[in-house]
């Protein structure tokens, strides 16, 4: 078949080729794939980034990451179990994306802002948003209830790439305000933006890369490459690994293990800081994998090999951490019980708000289209209130 | 088979699969149209039969779908794209008003531009942001695109398979709400009408009702309803929204003298503003009321839940029937 | 300064400063927009004086400007937006549709989107293609914009401070073929009306002339031939295109009962056609004829040299001033 | 300012800094300039490109390439003078691409198919299209007045970047009817897409690397980075050599002496023959220098130093060939003499063509808005041509 064919050998005058340069994208994320803690539960070093908590006791923040992580799973496994139920109209899961979630989520200090896609539920966490006002969206009942202000946390965007220009523009914003390169750690901003494998073959994207690049933006571009892009796989997008997409926009990129919360943590320290100290973007590429359907409605069984996921399966971002944190000594079975506690707490709390969620009103329709009501909205909404009024009793 | 009952879903798939038995320049092109069969299966079945190089799937970019689309087109094939949700065609607006709308007209017709884009459109599915936009008026105001809107599973055979035989660009919107909804009868035999026209589909003498896509079936219920109080309305599917085929319409409402227009597009400057506005020019002293119009409020498509308060309904068409009547 | 004659352009360029420099967070953004002042030199200057880290020369990439202004305006700037020409808003229109016009809606007010677009629009400068574009009627159909056009310098002078004012994100149309046709007498310290206003600008008794933008100038010549042959036009210069200002024009209609209205996009669906429904709707019984569309024809827009064939004129408006006065 | 503040030195994980990997630009297009013809005409050879002209005489085809640059010259010079006195309403000057068109454009097989922007007039020469055609875009009378699929080369496109997504679908096209990597030098096909510096920031041009990589398309993107788009420098769309963004998708890039055709011809040569041998994509950027005004109604004094330009004179893609050939007698006074007189030819063609390039008749409006007139179409055609006979002897 013709568009699949795979690029030949160089030797024609452009130098190796491609392909010999930069290697096929591969399974196993490839030898350039930073990790600090192994599927196995073993750290290893890495000569590049190292995992530095800044004082916190190790020990301490890697147990933080393991609750973050079963909190953030349990939020999914609610959230699904709710749409299940038709509670919700659709989920977006992210059960296996959770290291690169909360990796990056913890990662920021509570200046940076967040640009998320509608599957950054980790992040969320993260930032101290309640797991209950993500539901909203998905039930119909909002469209985040989260104050992005309060968070520094955006809301979902739903339009593939979108918020990647947002990103940009924000972080033009930061470095107006003075805030980038200043040396005071609690004032010098970053900005993270959210998107997936997918993402990437968007013009907004590569627009934000551009725009970035010439301004020398602080953000940082977090790609989780989950290998989909609904039905359709990585390569689909891209034929190198998708970090290099930087090397073409004049920054730097790099893949890390994303079901490694340490290195996935280690990785957008080092990337955000960059972006601080006024270095600018930096592509941080998370290979990961979305061990779930692209969306409740969605059936994988339809495109994909259950050989992969079960491979991936091994590769489990909790799992891991568990086997680490029991096998050092770390944490005793008390630790595992009470993060169990929390998750069933928060397995109440999703599933009896859910329900309580109230239904927007019908009048809110006409509630900030803009700043102030229109005088032919207002027309419309009396016109709609007197409509409504006639069905008193009536119908 | 001659006849047999098919969804819209199951009719459009036949359709496609029919355009691309009769000419293998037919490719079909989107995300997710391949091994998935698209997110609403419109193209279910396809690549396993037509192979990777008529059904592609593409990268995750619909300007790039559309762009690409255009020089297949001028390649001499006749790419039909698929826009997942009607939100999502806004990526490509550029290339689909500058490029596919112009390219006949900017070479005095030298170069054809045979392009399909379907586009699954409007709401009631209960779906998040984007999933349930009517971006019809856009593209009915932009010169060089037809535009049409299929409402039935008999419609939507012969209508994508009429659409893909057009020399022209065809911006091809499926309401995706009847996807799966209702079944009709299908006689693949029959001869079809012409693309570009209306068709009465219900005769009356009271009140001209017109609709396309998801309102057909509301102005058909509202029929109905109205019968029963004794109120006879004539509906008109519009089919074509651009050229319009206003000759159905005009000869309805110089008897009727009244007339009401509904879609789920926003009200401002929706096709129903088109519509009043001819209407109202060239029938002036038929009409016994102004065209009313029930479409979408003039704001965002509001969360799921309050959908159906935001659309038009069965209830709002006959309110602005009565508001007709007792003008 | 108090008063001085200045033309279109020159007066955006003082109300440009002016708000640069009453609110530190006004920043301005586009292709060409800093050193050299923007290819119709309606920045002309202000990079030199405000510095590059306002006045921004973007990449060439109208879907990244309007996308980052989206992100400034997020961080608490006021963005101002330039798009060279009309027809290159288009790689800009998702951003635009799906983003600074839905974030307040989105965020049930938390967000504010203050931006301005401001765009160069119509023809009549012998431009190629893609150059002299009228794409208002996209955006009036769009909720959470609002759409206004000034058509001469005192407007152009306290519309475009009043715009960025607004915390609603304000597509702002300017008339390209007036930039630096005529000047006016502007007084920076009289009190403008407010920006969502339609007004009269020549009272007449015998048809009202909707107009807008490029075309109101062309509507009052009309009304002057037309005074000469002894019919009375009343001249409405509309400003707002969304929200519309119905309030003077229900007026005006009610004592002419005969309305023309003219604009340079295309007839089908353009604003004409909102505004005949509405007034057809609010009036009916006030009309003696139905309202008459003057506006370009539906196809492309042409080759330069037949510009002037394609779009709107005097005796074009005249010619329906006589059909809407004889129907 | 922070927005120009550049990358820092690297060592912070992310390896060494991508100034350092790639340089940054550089005004003398840097040591990776393939260049086979240096500016003071002295033939150089390079590592891996060589001049190959398959079997004709050199001479004659480098006094071809003279010809057909002094030609194209003439062109921009008369439509130029064409505009100033009024008959064209703007023009695009390509003073000073002379030889990244011929370049390009010679490279081209017959089966190959062009995608230009508005400022390709020296490779339209190259595909035989009549020079007063593409006046009437100019004028105002048309929007190209040749037939692109006998030319095999396509309507200038003006919306900036659209014409890469035409020319990687019509490469896919190629593909699909089997016309890529046959071995047969007649049939295997080529696309080639032409865009600026500017161009290389817009979604759809990036999305077009996406596609054509994805996709291993038979397309070459040839980008003339003339230093400019309008006012703003190379340097506002790309802090690192252009041709590098090509290495963030997958394929090969290569920085060419756009000013000098020698190397421009092989290297095009070398990619398009790539493209027809299936190996894919390739990015060519043309470093060249627009030496005239971005169009006709430009002012360039506004924006750049007079100093740059100089320098560029000095490099002038023209001279260096007649250097040459004179210098090494490959040429003689009758020659240049020739070429002239067929310039003066030229001119007195464009002059006399242009003032009779016949106005389009205002009816044309409606021809070819779609491939039959619609009954709406007719209908305001027959009242615009009742409208218009009205004035008949009236006013
Ligand atoms: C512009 C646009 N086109 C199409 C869609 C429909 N859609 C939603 S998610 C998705 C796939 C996204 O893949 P990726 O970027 O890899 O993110 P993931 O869902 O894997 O997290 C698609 C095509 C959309 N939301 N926006
Ligand atoms: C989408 C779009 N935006 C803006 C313009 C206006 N414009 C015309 S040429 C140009 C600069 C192009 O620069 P470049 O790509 O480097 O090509 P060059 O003109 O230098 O050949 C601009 C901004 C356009 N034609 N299209
Ligand atoms: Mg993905
Ligand atoms: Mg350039």
């Amino acid at each position: 078949m013709t568009q699949q064919s795979a690029p030949r050998e160089g030797g024609d005058g452009f130098g190796p080729d491609l392909v010999e340069v930069f290697g096929p994208s591969q399974q196993d994320g490839g030898p350039e794939l930073v990790q600090l803690l192994t599927p196995e539960g073993e750290r290893v070093d890495h000569a590049e980034f190292r995992f530095d908590t800044g004082g916190e006791p190790e020990d301490e923040v890697i147990r933080g990451f393991y609750r973050d992580m079963v909190l953030t799973r349990r939020i999914d496994v609610e959230a699904t179990a709710l749409q299940r139920h038709g509670e919700l109209g659709i989920w977006a899961q992210l059960l296996g994306q959770e290291a690169a979630q909360v990796g990056a989520g913890r990662a920021l200090r509570p200046q940076d802002f967040v640009f998320p896609t509608y599957r950054e539920h980790g992040v969320a966490w993260c930032r101290g948003v309640d797991p209950l006002d993500l539901l909203g969206l998905f039930r119909g009942v909002d469209q985040g209830g989260w104050d992005p202000a309060e968070k520094n946390f955006g809301l979902y965007t739903i339009v593939i790439g979108a918020q990647t220009l947002h990103a940009t523009g924000y972080a033009m914003g930061v470095q107006r305000d003075g805030l980038v390169g200043t040396g005071d750690a609690d004032r010098d901003t970053a900005v993270i933006a959210h998107f997936g494998d997918g993402a990437s073959s968007q013009g907004d994207v590569n627009e934000s890369f551009v725009f970035a690049a010439s301004y020398n933006a602080p953000v940082v571009f977090f790609c989780q490459n989950n290998q989909w892009a609904i039905s359709e796989p990585f390569e689909r997008q891209s034929r190198i690994p998708l970090y290099q997409r930087a090397l073409g926009f004049g920054f730097p990129g790099v893949r890390v293990d994303g079901n490694d919360v340490l290195a996935t943590y280690a990785v957008t320290q080092a990337a955000l800081q960059r972006a601080r100290d006024g270095q600018g973007p930096t592509f941080v590429e998370a290979y990961t994998y979305r061990m779930g359907a692209h969306t409740t409605t969605d059936d994988p069984t339809r495109y994909r090999l259950s050989d992969d996921l079960e491979r991936w399966k091994l590769k489990d971002p909790i799992a891991r951490v568990e086997v680490y944190l029991r096998r050092n000594g770390l944490a005793d079975d008390a630790f595992f019980a009470s993060v169990q506690a929390e998750a069933d707490d928060l397995g109440v709390h999703l599933r009896e708000g859910c329900k309580a969620l109230p239904d927007p009103s019908p009048l809110s329709i006409f509630d900030h289209v803009y700043s102030e009501l229109t005088d032919e909205l207002q027309t419309q909404r009396d016109g709609f209130a007197a409509y409504l009024d006639s069905f008193e009793g009536a119908r | 088979m001659t006849t047999q009952k098919v969804t819209l879903a199951k009719a459009l798939n036949m359709g496609l699969r029919k355009a691309m038995e009769d000419d293998p320049k037919v490719l079909l092109m989107g995300e997710d149209v391949g091994k998935l069969g698209g997110v609403f299966r419109i193209t279910d079945g396809l690549q396993k039969d037509f192979g990777e190089d008529r059904v592609i799937d593409s990268p995750l970019a619909e300007s790039g779908i559309v762009g690409t689309a255009v020089g297949l087109a001028l390649r001499g094939y006749r790419p039909v794209v698929e826009i997942q949700f009607d939100g999502f065609v806004y990526p490509a607006y550029d290339q689909i008003v500058c490029q596919v709308a112009k390219i006949q007209f900017r070479s005095q017709g030298k170069l054809k531009m045979p392009m399909v884009i379907r586009i699954p459109f409007g709401g009631g599915i209960g779906a998040v942001e984007h999933h349930s936009e009517s971006p019809e008026a856009q593209f009915a105001h932009t010169p060089g695109l037809k535009v049409v809107a299929c409402s039935n599973p008999v419609d939507g055979y012969w209508m994508i398979q009429q659409a893909i035989a057009s020399d022209d660009p065809v911006i091809f919107l499926e309401p995706k709400r009847q996807y799966h909804a209702d079944k009709a009868e299908l006689d693949d035999t029959a001869t079809p009408e012409p693309l570009l026209t209306s068709r009465v589909v219900r005769t009356g003498t009271d009140v001209t009702v017109l609709a396309y896509g998801p309102t057909v079936k509301t102005a058909l219920k509202a029929a109905e309803a109205a019968a029963g109080e004794g109120r006879s309305l004539e509906v008109v599917d519009l089919r074509t929204l651009s050229p319009l085929d206003m000759g159905p319409v005009y000869e309805s409402v110089r008897r009727t003298g009244r007339v009401v227009v509904t879609h789920e597009a926003h009200v401002n400057l929706g096709m129903g503003a088109e519509l009043a506005a001819r209407i109202t020019e060239e029938c002036f002293y038929s009409l016994e009321a102004p065209v009313l119009r029930v479409g979408a409020f003039d704001t965002p498509y509001p969360p799921s839940r309050i959908e159906e308060d935001f659309l038009p309904d069965l209830d709002r068409v006959l309110d602005a029937v009565d508001r007709s009547v007792g003008f």
